[in-house]
């Protein structure tokens, strides 16, 4: 198969390896822009999903904020980011934040509204306070979803995250927009193959995570 | 917790003769001790009282039971809770909500310490709403909650919430927390250790009827009866003075309800709280109720009674409907199966010769007991046919009941499923006491109606009641 | 012509009018979405028939969705070229993958009563899907529908990086290209308007074959909800509603 | 794709094969009945060799046209463009069929689509395209230039008439950058090179690969940057990185408006590394005919390096359509339709 000899000529090239150009470089790149844009949407979304999920108030707006952004194509925002902002990651991270917050937001309030409300009736009859119901019960049940909601933003912008090549960032990307004005498959498909894994890692180290830290109480239920 | 509806109170192995029959001892004196009016505040005294005499003949706190231990440390108990103990004063409760439904409606109780409180109604009678403000989970728009004579609003609402076992109807274990773990979180949040908090659980575990194995199970792998029983475990697992118990019951099926009634009157009888349960369900209310407030829709009280009480003068045509119509019979469970003249004249034990069977055949009875060698009941045989030597037919005896400690109800119902017509009454080891007539049960009903009446002059009710029985024998 | 473009003046290299693109564009990402609900539709019903298939699927569609889509493209120009082809390939494999869960969800949640009650009437398997499974799993086709467009209308745009198949998403390119940032803008806006648009008749649509379900309420927000979520938290979120 | 890497599980793979098979099949129906309403997709008709350099089969490679149209393209910049529409509309004014395949993309990709025939005509710049042919060539004058790129060009391909407007690449600095190491237009790129290992070059992609790129400048020049920036083909990008100094030296056309705009400075080429860069229509030989040629040729004779500007001003600064531009300029030379 061609494109498999394109792949394994890739990744066999010693060139591909060294330097601020080589892959182990260009993955951390990907690998920090990634995190940077989760953890933003992160610390948006997570609390006001909390919260507006919490209280279920909201919920309509929330499904407005959802369908905008999904119909908000993540490419053409960063190229018109790039013309309003100039260069830089700020450009880039507008459009991978945008990408990251619904799922968060909405997995997370909706992971709160449909919690089972009696664990948290009898919480608070015990006399936990707003904040130990919220970490003690809450969350620990709405774990499962809520990291579905991560897992969906994380993969999205890992994929989406070779867009910063597009205006001069690093990351996997730029593997495939080099190769693409260079006129050189082999380096377009392994930066494509780069890219890929690791979203299939994201997967896997998502499942794992899942594994440590959602009860088994709460995980043999789903 | 396998144990029948009506033994936890005697508690298995009794050999007891004085057959108390625990309900009509209960209903009885719970009738003194409900009458409104500040005498109820003594009623503390009456658990202490109680222990006397079933600790003396050391008959009912037979080992293994652990009565005598339970009963010491319930004593102890209601002692470091002061002389006058717990009681909850609902004064001229409101409760409003902001779209102008009234959920309750100037409603007054007092809540007696040390024995169960139904609140039992409809639904939209603002039962739960009652109980919730109890524990401030709902706040009320005016009246005041008074626990042990002070506001509860003077403490914090944590602390008050922790000084209360909560139970709700689908127990509301954390899902992602072991049954161990479940039980343990208030003892965890007054600050104890682990390893303590989870051997308090494990202890609770035994006393509500679970197996030690379950304890790292998580509540998903539990089903609805035992994770209720986990729900009052935790409710419990503080020790509070108050138990405030929502529908607790009302999810899971008819038997296991039943089971579970029966454990919650045993631990009651171990720890003697005060507890407050709601339910819609009149039965429940009357079979496990020391009182019985029935609310009708807006929240307002129709009658608060003992369940014996409100059996038979319902307050008024709401309570009488609520009730439904064979509240003669059910009421029937609370007079004591003790009262009934048992005879053995009718009864032949194996190996009798044939002068016992003569005088047996010619005692009247239409039939002869046949028992066997251990006095178990064998079987009815026809007094006419009298042959001593052949095998004669058999009928069956049928369920008997335990003299004494089961109820006139009980006995009614064996005389009446018996093919011929008579119950048969054994001791606690299954062993034959003696025989009694339709007849015989519903002259014994007449006069315990009787007795009652002249005891605390309740209202005409109770003839029709006793005239109903009377119909049914 | 006027010197300076307006707003709405596409440049001539694109080859087409805004109208013109806008039809392009909706034809490459549509075509996609009616291809993915004509293979889902029976993949779905095979999933229901035999449970054991379900996960499996549902855990394939969640790994074919986690490939990006710059690198599908890439990957199917070996095969397809820089064409539209290559485009809507992708697009038909995300739309597939997304719908899938939601079919399956659907036709799930009809409850056991409902079909127990249609078999007794004597409908066959194949009446008793059509007029029973399906229509009562339409409300979660549609959500699964509205997913797979919006994303769809949106990605198709990413095809202008690989040879100018990006229809209105080449506005970025052009954008670029002339220093005109107002070409990005249109671009923007006018995918966002497109999906947004397309979702809202997805929603009469439901409306208008769901008459017998309140016209909005919590299932239609939560069905909006789950748009923003890949497959199998997509499925979570649908059974969740549907519970 | 995904049914070659995940070969290993069994069921898992045949399912995802069948889905993307079913995908594939009715996407390629589709498209092909899509292709009639748009002038711009072309069927892959030819599987040619072409393009890749060591290659078996490229696949960023374009397809063949429609046989009776002469297929105008053009690179991915601007100035591209203009040049694809002025000589397209002036072979339009002579009654010939004309179809346009902008912005296809770098040299790299034109070059294998003029080559495999689905592109007859591209505007393209003799130095730049030598350079690319032959990374050794260092022609004196624009004649030898063309003689050198007929040498190393495909046999099928030949070059049209140069025209007199030039538009290099050029190593430019930003104003910062040429006051800190006091560069004016009288500097070379040899005086950059001194500094080299403290300036961050940007340019276009293939420019950190191609000879008139960063192999040519550090052959020619010594010059070894300390990294390079991936940017675009002279476009915002690079504007944008050489203002924000995210970058201090660029590759940029000369044509280009923001260099006078923005203060910065060209640097001097004298070992010609950018060589002439005038623009020369290279065509494939079997798609023109003669009235074609010469109306090609025509229009080099007109187009001057002032002109080129000036069209270039017209669309960047002006916001003006490349098309509008280009209709009008061959008007005003007496070339239009």
């Amino acid at each position: 198969m061609s494109l498999f000899q394109f792949i394994s000529d890739f990744f066999r090239d010693n060139a591909n390896w060294h330097g601020a150009y080589g892959i182990p470089h260009r993955l951390l790149e990907h690998v920090e822009y990634s995190l940077i844009a989760l953890g933003i949407a992160a610390g948006i979304a997570l609390p006001v999903g909390l919260v507006t999920g919490h209280t279920g108030r909201g919920g309509n707006a929330l499904a407005l904020v959802a369908t905008a952004a999904r119909a908000l194509p993540s490419y053409g925002l960063l190229v018109l980011m790039f013309f309003w902002l100039g260069l830089g990651l700020t450009p880039v991270m507008i459009p991978l934040v945008a990408l990251a917050v619904p799922p968060i937001l909405v997995t997370t309030y909706e992971a709160m509204r449909t919690l089972d409300p009696a664990p948290v009736d009898a919480a608070r009859g015990m006399g936990m306070g707003p904040a130990a119901v919220l970490f003690q019960v809450e969350l620990p049940s709405a774990l499962p979803l809520v990291l579905s909601g991560l897992r969906s933003a994380a993969i999205q912008v890992v994929s989406t995250t070779a867009i910063a090549a597009t205006v001069s960032l690093g990351g996997l990307g730029r593997f495939v927009v080099d190769g693409l004005y260079q006129q050189n498959y082999t380096i377009v498909v392994g930066g494509a193959t780069l890219i890929a894994g690791l979203a299939l890692v994201t997967i896997a180290l998502f499942w794992l995570v899942g594994r440590f830290v959602v009860s088994p109480g709460v995980r043999g239920r789903r | 917790m396998n144990r029948p509806f009506a033994e936890w109170r005697g508690g298995p192995g009794s050999h007891t003769v004085v057959a108390v029959c625990p309900r009509a001892e209960r209903t009885a004196r719970s009738a003194v001790r409900v009458t409104p009016g500040r005498g109820t505040r003594r009623s503390t005294r009456r658990r202490d009282g109680d222990a006397q005499p079933r600790m003396e003949p050391g008959g009912l706190d037979s080992p293994g039971t652990g009565l005598s231990e339970t009963d010491r440390r319930q004593a102890v108990h209601a002692r470091s809770r002061g002389v006058f103990g717990t009681l909850i004063q609902i004064e001229s409760v409101t409760k409003r909500y902001p779209d102008g439904t009234t959920a309750v409606d100037g409603l007054s109780l007092e809540i007696p310490d040390g024995s169960i409180t139904v609140l039992v109604g409809p639904s939209g009678c603002g039962k739960t709403t009652t109980l919730r403000m109890i524990n401030r989970m709902v706040e009320q728009t005016s009246g005041r909650i008074l626990l042990d004579g002070a506001d509860i609003r003077e403490q914090p609402v944590s602390t008050l919430r922790r000084s209360m076992g909560y139970v709700i109807q689908n127990a509301g274990l954390f899902p992602h927390r072991t049954i161990v773990d479940n039980i343990a979180t208030v003892p965890r949040m007054l600050g104890w250790d682990r390893r303590r908090a989870r051997e308090r659980a494990r202890e609770l575990m035994e006393r509500v009827g679970l197996d030690g194995a379950l304890a790292r199970r998580y509540p998903y792998q539990l089903s609805g009866g035992q994770q209720q029983r986990v729900g009052v475990a935790r409710a419990l697992a503080a020790d509070p003075p108050v138990l405030l118990m929502d529908e607790p019951f009302s999810a899971v099926d008819p038997i296991v309800r039943k089971s579970l009634q029966a454990e919650l009157l045993r631990i009651q009888e171990e720890l003697g709280k005060t507890i407050v349960f709601v339910t819609h369900d009149i039965d429940e209310a009357i079979r496990i109720g020391d009182m019985v407030a029935v609310l009708r829709t807006g929240g307002k009280l129709a009658q608060f009674a003992p369940p014996d009480e409100l059996l038979s003068s319902p307050a008024d045509a709401f309570v009488e409907d609520f009730l439904g119509t064979d509240r003669g019979i059910r009421r029937l469970s609370f007079f004591g199966s003790d009262g009934l003249e048992l005879t053995t004249q009718p009864v032949l034990p194996a190996g009798a010769d044939a002068a016992q069977a003569a005088r047996a055949a010619a005692s009247g009875a239409p039939y002869v007991l046949l028992t066997d060698a251990e006095g178990r009941p064998r079987g009815w045989a026809e007094a006419k046919g009298g042959p001593a030597g052949g095998e004669p037919e058999l009928l069956p005896t049928g369920r008997p009941f335990v003299a004494g400690r089961e109820s006139l109800r009980d006995a009614l119902d064996c005389a009446v499923l018996s093919p011929t017509g008579w119950a048969v009454a054994v001791d606690d080891q299954g062993k034959v006491v003696g025989v009694v007539s339709q007849e015989a049960i519903g002259a014994a009903i007449r006069s315990a109606h009787a007795a009652r009446q002249d005891g605390d002059g309740a209202g005409g009710a109770d003839r029709a009641d006793a005239t109903r029985a009377g119909a049914v024998t | 012509m006027s010197g300076g473009a307006g707003f709405f003046d596409i440049p001539s290299d694109l080859q087409h009018s805004y109208a013109g693109l806008i039809g392009i564009h909706m034809q490459e990402a549509m075509i996609p979405v009616g291809i993915g609900l004509a293979v889902a539709l029976p993949l779905g019903q095979l999933c229901v028939r035999f449970r054991w298939l379900y996960p499996p699927v549902l855990w394939v569609t969640t790994v074919l969705y986690a490939i990006p889509s710059l690198t599908f493209f890439v990957f199917l120009i070996d095969y397809t070229g820089a064409t539209r082809t290559t485009v809507m390939i992708p697009l038909t494999v995300y739309s597939l993958v997304v719908l899938v869960p939601a079919i399956v969800d659907g036709v799930r949640s009809v409850p056991q009563d409902t079909l127990s009650a249609a078999t007794a009437m004597g409908l066959g398997p194949v009446q008793r899907y059509l007029q029973v499974q399906l229509p009562l799993a339409v409300p979660a086709i549609i959500a699964g529908l509205r997913v797979a467009t919006a994303s769809s209308i949106s990605l198709v745009s990413v095809g202008a990086l690989i040879g100018n198949q990006g229809a209105l998403g080449n506005l970025l390119q052009d954008a670029i290209l002339y220093h005109r940032s107002n070409l990005a803008l249109n671009s923007v806006v006018t995918i966002a308007v497109l999906a947004v648009l397309t979702d809202i008749v997805l929603v009469l649509l439901r409306m208008a074959l769901t008459p017998w379900l309140p016209r909005s309420g919590k299932a239609a927000g939560r069905a909006a909800r789950a748009t923003a979520v890949e497959p199998s938290t997509e499925a979570a979120l649908l059974e969740d509603a549907a519970s | 794709m995904t049914s070659h890497s995940q070969s290993s599980t069994g069921p898992r793979h045949l399912r995802a094969a069948a889905i993307l098979l079913a995908a594939t099949t009715a996407a390629a129906l589709l498209a092909g009945c899509s292709d009639s309403s748009s002038s711009s997709d072309t069927p892959n008709g030819s599987a040619s060799s072409t393009g890749g350099k060591s290659k078996p089969k490229d696949p960023l490679a374009g397809a063949a046209p429609k046989s009776g149209t002469v297929v105008v393209g053009s690179n991915n910049f601007a100035e591209s463009v203009v040049l694809m529409d002025v000589y397209g509309e002036a072979l339009k004014a002579k009654g010939i069929n004309v179809q346009y395949k902008p912005d296809i993309g770098t040299r790299e990709i034109t070059y294998g689509l003029v080559k495999n025939g689905s592109v007859t005509v591209l505007p393209e710049y003799n130095g730049s395209l030598l350079s690319y042919l032959d990374k050794t060539a260092a022609p004196t004058s624009i004649e030898a230039t063309t003689a050198a790129i007929e040498a190393k060009l495909d046999p099928s391909l030949t070059m049209l008439d140069p025209a007199a407007a030039e538009d290099k690449d050029s190593l430019t600095v930003n104003a910062q950058t040429a006051a800190k190491y006091h560069l004016t237009s009288q500097s070379t790129i040899a005086d950059l090179a001194k500094v080299g290992g403290q300036i961050v070059v940007g340019g276009s992609p293939e420019f950190q690969k191609r000879q008139q790129g960063l192999p040519g400048l550090k052959s020619q020049y010594g010059l070894t940057p300390k990294s390079f920036k991936p940017l675009d083909a002279g476009g915002p990008l690079t504007v944008s990185a050489l203002k924000d100094n995210s970058v201090q030296a660029a590759d940029v056309f000369t044509t280009d408006a923001s260099i006078t705009r923005e203060k910065f400075v060209t640097l001097q080429d004298p070992k010609k590394l950018f060589g002439f860069a005038n623009v020369q229509p290279m065509v494939s030989k079997a798609g023109l005919t003669p009235d074609a040629v010469a109306a090609l040729n025509a229009v080099s004779a007109k187009l001057d390096t002032q002109a080129l500007l000036s069209m270039d001003d017209q669309v960047q600064n002006q916001k003006k359509d490349p098309l509008d531009v280009a209709q009008a300029w061959l008007k005003s030379v007496g070339l239009g339709g």
